[in-house]
């Protein structure tokens, strides 16, 4: 009761949030018709110097890191990426009137990890001092590419099943080279070598920390943007897709917190750590995880996966997930 | 002196241009020209590169290829038809050109 | 196989896009194409994107829909004429193409 | 005589302000034939932030603010715009050789406000500190909106006099959301908004005001370049136009600085407002008044109105109203 | 009323735009559209604007000019020919159009 | 040995520096293909304020500079520029199976200046707090103008000897009129003359200055990909265009060393003068100098010029050329 009450004061205090605010912001634009946009050379540009921050910061502190400390945390990243599709994949196939193959994309996406959620938690977490492994942010890829390769797995030999013989071979290794060379990943992986081997702090300090929360306020008003019109492409697709993205993400943090929850008896990990695994977990793929997905299962239709993922799905995991998970946290670890 | 060549129009989206222009390539395409759209068809709504689309390459590519005889033209489309359009939204046309310096196409 | 069909070809100013866009569909084509563009006539002259214009929507778009008919292609050409281009700058014009997949035009 | 020679003084002052330096920089590049070129996505990112940094910094203050002291000023505002369409109405209908509605556009324009000289205003008043009311930028919309709507209505009557029946209802609510719409006002009410509501203190102080300055002198390059641009096509209409475009912005910035001294008087409105009041009404609407009045009188010749407001009006606004209305106060008010 | 045209294309390199649309012009060209584009011939590979190229004027133009008679579209295309092709890569190619209001072109 | 020793050690620290390792990141990301792009339009913006950054804070410092010193290095300037393309002249006319006007070409962009090999040098002086005189980057067009212009004159003549009569006329006032336009120095120079002559401090330190080394680091990310990139083509043109694109730089840049230290017993030039001169000669031009060219000499091959400089002469010209003549500095001038 009580962890729902806090919980309710945090969601509306978390409302006047600017990444809240900007998000809605953005959905309020979209809305009322206004001809403001933000131009697709300056997403590109605000999306890499996001992750170039969080890799850069988290490959300088990965340095003095206890890297051992990251096999269970990534284990259970692993874990968690394959679980949220191995359960989207039953969800889907025991509704009626669900094209498989969009079902399975659908879970492939919300298993796979969203940039821009995860960098809205991490600046909450830095505004509210919670501590959190260096290391963190670099789980990323190993919830993200376990997700969307078995999500390809599973529909082809769906599609298999179906139509005998009629589809390609999966190439495991063509869609982790696909992944990892998608924008955002690209990104991420570059800012941690970068961090890790050069002398990166001055540049992080005087350029990349001090746009952080400039340009994420832009991203979200660009996600709420995107939210919106996302939306009538939703509903020309069957009214379970949009459950499924509400739903979803909180599912899956749940599952995050738990298994994080576990990491930290088993192996001391940070409550902020546990938090930002639930977010990663609750997150969907935004970015690079529709190209690789319409790569790897062509037939299922892109309106049902990226209509849930971006008009419903992420905005749930930023407005409900993030603050959900942190005054959990809070409560659970006595903070 | 100008002579009669065909040109393959290809629309699309930007994450099959790789695809696409290296299809034009095998099939005899000497050269193509990329320019950057958007559109509506039977799928999505794509914005052009005025707007920000959240996800990668999702926006269009209209790919034009010029080449001399019509069956390369035919042989052009039939193949981007199969191991692409078979699958992925897209749609593919002709027209009717004049070139100078043929050699080169 | 190809099947003949005719692409009309607008070129306006971009704060015209969505009027000639609704127009186009009104009048039966079934998607469009955009593209950004530039360019010079009886009016001002248009800088492509590559250089910052100061007012709002006053670079030009590049709209190309494709019809089947010839007489639909008419009909949106002159739908358009008298709708927009009576009062504002543009041009129109028609190309003969061959389409694959005709029911999708 | 001693406001002239202050005049005088500060105005040769001025032409080292970065802002006016920038203006000229850009005419220069331009006149020059250099190939340096600002791209249009960097245009529009730049004018969307200098317009959410001043709206989330007036949205913030607002809070406090006692906003009954707004309505006088609000309603002058409307007033100025009104008076100044209706006053262009009357020169260009006594000069011969001018296409009554390319006069009634131009006038239209010049009564709008501009975003980028309003900028420009703010931030030598910052420089000066000279205090203004938070909610004085607040007052853009209530000046531009009538004047658009009254310039196309009076274009409107005047056609339908002239070809009796032939021309198209005047939407009146279409304009106001249109001119809603557009860019420029669209992220100044989204900044005033999330200024008001959210708690945007953090991203205002750590992105949006460190790139103000910098974003406002690119903003001039580009003003000037476009100014020299566009001087070619006022050359094509007649020489009255260009002749308004010098004369109007400082007739238009005496009547919002006498309306604003009434103001001063009445309420205690302060003498930075005056000020502001004074640039506002002396401005003309470069980036989101062209496209309505290309909507709502489109028999109107754009090479009129936009060549006279990008080429002449707002390099008079910005380097000779702005230093003339600052030392204007210093002098009525004692500074 | 549709008439019949012809429409002059040339794909080059940016640096080059200015002379290519001045050339247009001076023989009879009333107006023309850029469009920005990228593209791979016998020279480089250009990337499109969605790609930085390190080199200023690398990137590919397109410049499309309509005009009534096909004399002067041959001008039009011998003159680019002669004083910029025979130096600088591109292409240039004709393609039959129909216009709408024939006095503009 | 001692200088090599310690040059050795500095070029391994080197690596770790933010330019090179970006440069270096930059090469990988497109060697390992990756579908992470800087924009065309961001890249023009980068250029932009970089050059500005550097001409704003020249100009403010010249002005109270005693330019009669700059007298010398510019002398010194222009000779070196214009002796580089001799010795690439003669170099290439001792190859065989090399185009002599590609030779001409590749020496006339190995003569010219790079902005970014600049601004890295630059920075990495303002890391040291190495100190300059102000006026040396100003020093960019007196190098860079006469090697563009001796370049096309050379390759004229030649053709004109091969085919008598067939070319075309040469005009130099036409060169350097298209050297100034370019952006590159376009922007300096205006940065100069805002610097000088515009309070433009504010604006420096609030703006230009904050973002120098970010965008610098974007700008060697940007490099190394197009490095890679144009690896390519410098594959389809003779080895000895690799050859000299790896060797010439440190050849123009011990030249530069030398004029500097005979300035420096002349006049007093700085140590850091010194190195910027040796670091202004080994570059060579990436942005503006190929459009020159090519209109220069049509007939060039610009896969050879360009793919020379880009995939080689500037990796070797930052990552060997910029620690080289600042050891060989610290040595020479016991710092
Ligand atoms: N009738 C049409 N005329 C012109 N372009 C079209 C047409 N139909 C589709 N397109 C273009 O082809 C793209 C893909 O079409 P679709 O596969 O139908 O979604 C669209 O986004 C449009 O750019
Ligand atoms: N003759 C032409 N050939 C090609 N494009 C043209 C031509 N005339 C006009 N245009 C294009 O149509 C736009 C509007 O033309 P206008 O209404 O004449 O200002 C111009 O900006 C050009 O992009
Ligand atoms: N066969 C072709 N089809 C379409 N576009 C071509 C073709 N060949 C060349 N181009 C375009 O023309 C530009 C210059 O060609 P080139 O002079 O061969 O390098 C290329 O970058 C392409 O954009
Ligand atoms: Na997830
Ligand atoms: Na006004
Ligand atoms: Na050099």
């Amino acid at each position: 009761m009580n962890v729902l009450l806090e919980f309710l004061l945090r969601f509306v205090a978390q409302l006047q949030s600017p990444t809240l605010a900007f998000l809605i912001g953005g959905a309020l634009l979209a809305a009322t018709g206004s001809k403001l946009t933000i131009p697709g050379s300056i997403y590109q540009f605000i999306v890499f110097v996001l992750l170039m921050r969080i890799g850069i910061e988290g490959g300088i502190e990965i340095r003095e890191a206890n890297l051992a400390e990251m096999l269970v945390p990534a284990v259970f990243s692993v874990l968690i990426g394959l679980v949220i599709v191995v359960l989207g994949r039953i969800f889907f196939s025991l509704l009626p009137k669900v094209k498989m193959e969009d079902g399975i994309a659908t879970a492939g996406l919300f298993g796979a990890v969203s940039a821009s959620t995860l960098a809205a938690a991490i600046v909450l977490l830095e505004e509210e001092s919670m501590m959190f492994e260096a290391w963190v942010p670099a789980l990323y890829p190993f919830m993200d590419i376990p997700a969307l390769i078995l999500a390809i797995v599973l529909a082809n030999l769906y599609l298999k099943r179906k139509h005998a013989g009629g589809t390609h071979p999966v190439r495991i290794f063509q869609i982790v080279k696909d992944s990892l060379r998608g924008a955002a990943l690209s990104a991420l992986v570059l800012g941690l070598l970068l961090g890790l081997f050069a002398q990166t702090e001055s540049v992080l300090s005087s350029f990349y920390d001090p746009l952080f929360r400039g340009f994420l306020s832009i991203l979200m008003l660009i996600l709420g943007m995107e939210a919106y019109a996302r939306a009538k492409e939703l509903r020309s697709v069957a009214p379970w897709f949009a459950l499924y993205a509400v739903v979803a993400p909180v599912v899956h943090g749940a599952l995050g917190f738990a298994l994080g929850y576990l990491a930290h008896i088993l192996v001391g990990f940070s409550p902020g750590g546990v938090v930002l695994l639930s977010v990663i977990a609750a997150s969907n793929s935004d970015i690079s995880g529709p190209p690789t997905l319409r790569g790897g299962i062509p037939s299922a239709n892109p309106s049902a996966y990226i209509g849930a993922s971006t008009s419903l799905g992420t905005p749930v995991a930023i407005a409900v997930c993030i603050p959900l998970f942190h005054s959990l946290a809070q409560v659970v670890f006595n903070l | 002196m100008f002579h009669k060549a065909i040109k393959v129009i290809v629309v699309t989206e930007k994450f099959l241009q790789d695809r696409v222009c290296s299809l034009m390539e095998s099939c005899g395409g000497k050269g193509y020209t990329l320019v950057s759209a958007g559109g509506k068809g039977l799928h999505h709504l794509h914005a052009t590169d005025d707007k920000a689309s959240v996800a990668e390459g999702l926006g269009n590519i209209k790919i034009e290829v010029i080449v001399r005889e019509r069956s390369k033209a035919e042989t052009i489309a039939a193949t981007i038809m199969k191991d692409v359009f078979s699958e992925y939204p897209g749609i593919i046309y002709l027209e009717h050109v004049e070139i100078w310096r043929e050699e080169r196409f």
